[in-house]
């Protein structure tokens, strides 16, 4: 008996972002990156978490946009935003401070313990591809009380090491976030289109703790470039609600451009 | 203190000079780094948190040797194909690259604004960075014990930043998202602002900042002059110009067609003292 | 999060607590240090760049047993008498002093706030602080071999301000000389700040500081709560307070008629609810 | 044949604060210390020097206040200024930073090498005299481009050595400015209400080069507590004009007062 392939009325990242958007409590702080993860925070903020506290490294802290940024420093950060502060004091005053609950970052690459490379694919002297560089990753990594990575899953991208690392997630293993003096507890999900990774408590590695609907494990093993672990019974992603897709679409489709 | 852009470029910018272009996504001056292009400056040290297509550009047409940054994008578009292909390639020549985080950029210039030679930062701590950039050494706090990140203070010869207004004695006013220019001015031993206007008086704004005239050697008015980013209260993002350069800059020969373009054109500010 | 004086004082500060009031000649709580007298905390350890008349009146009524400050003094009239008692005679209880320059006590409320343990400034070299205070100690450039100073972090277990507006939500607002506030409050464990009003929507106003609720634990309303300094905008400073204050802190006993007035005195914010 | 002692309309505060205010030139920068300093600066900028640069410890720069302020830290000092900073950054970005041209400083007990103390008279651990201690004056010192000092002469105030060194003037002698890093000039001038005294170029010692109209060498050597070197021919001040003399109270004088 074969099962037979089901069309699901939204797509991998849209299922993706809804995930990721979920991983947020309501009432948290959130140091938001670009790209999907400041999706999936305006998502959680317009569904399950209206008082999710929003920190854009461009300095606006507690920023509620009318719509979605287009870029780090939108203007429409700063219109609503509790206070806009220089980015001295964004990355000085709150992020390093360790007021921050949540780091919402994205990867270039990413390798089994969660750790990120947004610099370089290849050697750095002589790189094959030069990605745009750190950032306000390495911080946000090190400092936010938790980190969850949004980032589509490919064999290129999750890999058994990083070609460089821009920012630690769970180093070599267990005891070396302590050792290398970083605060915050690390990643603690990675949510990509087709599951969800966490680390195990021992050691460390990111293990596959959940897979989307009609994603088969295998299909997460064939786009992991190590020999990725999975726990006994992977939980299923509850499905996209019509509110959540609604609002997604809102923040992402044609009509929320200007 | 006020004179036309080609002027103020000329008098304070240098070959081999180390400059910051600064504007964190808002504000960025880019018409000053049209004018540096066309003046031909060669074998700058470019400084700026976050290269985007203004320094692309600046790469792109052989003034710099050197880059010193913390994110290199095109922002919300992708890579920026100029700078990959210095990097890569050398061409037109080549660029050393020495890279920070935003909070070691940030500490940086706070450092070099406070007169101080170094900032001490939570930072950098397990990564890669640390290997490849010898900016970036470990302290030790005197009265914990703990290791922390320690870099060195960045020191402009000239940090060029744009604004919303200036008065007519120098004084300047920006707001909106404030970012990383009084410290990157402060930190610089000359500073060019390019402003949207001059007024008599700076009405006093929520959220801004004030850069006294004695901190400022020349202000140029050059209304428009941080398209395609955005003046927050005069105008918006022109998106589309960020996604067309990406093609632009994706290619030599329509880089080089480009900029053969701008070269070409005379600067807005000495337009009408030109003959046709 | 809004609650009257005598309840936030209450819940937030206890005996042997490191607790900073700030406010730079401006907006000083000076109410909410009346409540801390009359609760009658002890073995406080007090900490304030500039102690005035309110921290001269903490300390003739017994609350501290250490003081942390930079300059201390009635300022335009003279000496605080009540605070040269504790350190010449001990009366009422002996007062520990440690004593620091303004960028060094500057420098150590912004290391605190930004989760550093240490700050490093050109500051104490050649003078007798050095000496006398084991909490300032030399560190050495990484980049260029100088020496420069070095003091640890100042993390209060309270610090108390005074502003001019609250929302309902608790966000804070002041303006006009900020002082060291923003950092005092951001380094503290806890943060109490009374407010002259509590408004639904904090209109932005040029040159203000914002404090988010999330970093502020009560708001207890508390108009003229900074007199006999001022609230700019609200209120002006009340110079003969400062002078008539002379006269009272000179004198022992003139100063405990002052206290037992003050602690007969119940809090304003309590009188509704207190039989007569 | 013996001087007549002639009266004169003004009196030893005022010829100081007057000579004080002409140390300043037009355009200089200069943070001011509250009491006879502000007195003196707000002086210069109403009479030569219009577009002398004030900045005040509380975070005011630029400021042009309508009447004298009564505290280092009065609101009208925040209405007039060309921007109103933190505390920490009028220390590091202004100050620290060396963009201040002169510092105005008032003393307690100030000795020959123009050391300052404004801390303890007495022994530190038990003193005589409880002072309110540094304030900002050890890096006014340190970092001003040069230090000018308005003290009135005494000999109690102008000893040998100071019993504390709140804020170091030329330390011991030629080189400690130096060998402590102290990058501003330190003291040029020390105005009080009989004259002028000045570093020696080579001992930087402080030697007597100016004396106020009618006060004699002897007077001033009594009323300083070491071994008083004087220059041969010691300037006589110019006497304050009218118009400096008006100006001077109308800000001190009752109807100054609010």
């Amino acid at each position: 008996m074969t099962t037979a392939t089901r069309t699901f009325d939204w797509t991998s990242d849209e299922i993706m972002t809804v995930a990721a958007a979920r991983a947020l409590g309501d009432g948290m702080s959130c140091f938001v990156g670009i790209g999907l993860p400041s999706t999936a925070a305006n998502l959680a903020r317009r569904t399950h978490a209206p008082d999710l506290w929003m920190i854009y490294e461009s300095g606006t802290l507690g920023t509620v946009p009318a719509h979605l940024p287009l870029s780090i420093g939108d203007g429409v950060l700063a219109e609503s935003a509790d206070a806009v502060v220089s980015v001295p004091e964004v990355f000085n005053l709150w992020l390093q401070a360790g007021r921050i609950d949540v780091g919402f970052l994205g990867a270039a690459q990413l390798d089994r313990y969660a750790n990120i490379n947004t610099t370089v694919i290849g050697d750095y002297a002589d790189p094959e591809v030069r990605l745009p560089g750190a950032g306000g990753a390495p911080e946000i990594a090190a400092s936010c009380g938790e980190v969850v990575i949004i980032v589509r899953h490919s064999a290129r991208a999750f890999v058994d090491r990083v070609d460089f690392v821009t920012s630690v997630g769970h180093g070599r293993g267990p005891g070396d976030r302590e050792r290398l003096g970083l605060r915050g507890r690390g990643p603690t999900r990675v949510i990509t289109d087709l599951g969800v990774l966490e680390p195990d408590p021992d050691t460390r590695e990111l293990v596959l703790t959940g897979v989307h609907p009609g994603v088969t494990v295998d299909e997460v093993r064939a786009a992991t470039g190590w020999d990725l672990k999975v726990v006994e019974t992977p939980a299923v992603t509850p499905e996209p609600t019509a509110a959540e897709l609604s609002v997604l679409r809102s923040l992402t489709g044609p009509e929320a451009r200007r | 203190m006020i004179a036309p852009l080609d002027e103020a470029i000329a008098e304070l910018v240098h070959d081999g000079d180390t400059v910051a272009l600064e504007g964190f996504t808002h504000l960025i001056p880019v018409e000053a780094g049209h004018e540096i292009i066309r003046q031909g400056l060669r074998h700058l040290t470019l400084v700026r948190m976050t290269p985007d297509i203004v320094y692309d550009r600046m790469i792109g047409a052989g003034c710099a040797r050197k880059l010193v940054f913390s994110w290199g994008g095109n922002p919300g578009v992708g890579s920026l194909h100029r700078f990959r292909d210095a990097v890569t390639t050398g061409w037109p020549v080549p660029l050393e690259v020495e890279e920070h985080s935003h909070a070691g950029m940030a500490n940086r210039y706070l450092a070099g604004a406070s007169g101080l030679p170094f900032a001490v930062l939570r930072g950098y701590s397990g990564t890669d960075l640390v290997g490849h950039n010898p900016h970036i050494k470990t302290i030790t706090c005197p009265f914990t014990g703990q290791e922390l990140a320690a870099v060195p203070a960045l020191n402009p010869d000239v940090t060029v930043i744009h604004a919303q207004r200036a008065d007519r004695a120098g004084n300047v006013q920006l707001w909106g998202i404030i970012g990383i220019q009084k410290e990157a001015a402060l930190a610089a031993d000359r500073v060019l602002v390019t402003v949207e206007e001059v007024v008599d008086t700076l009405e006093p704004v929520p959220g801004q900042v004030v850069l006294p005239a004695r901190v400022v050697d020349r202000v140029s008015v050059v209304p428009g002059g941080a398209a395609p980013s955005y003046a927050h209260g005069y105008y918006e993002r022109d998106n589309e110009a960020y996604k067309s350069w990406d093609a632009v800059g994706r290619d030599r020969e329509a880089f080089t067609r480009w900029l053969a373009d701008l070269t070409a054109a005379a600067p807005a500010a000495t337009l009408e003292g030109t003959a046709p």
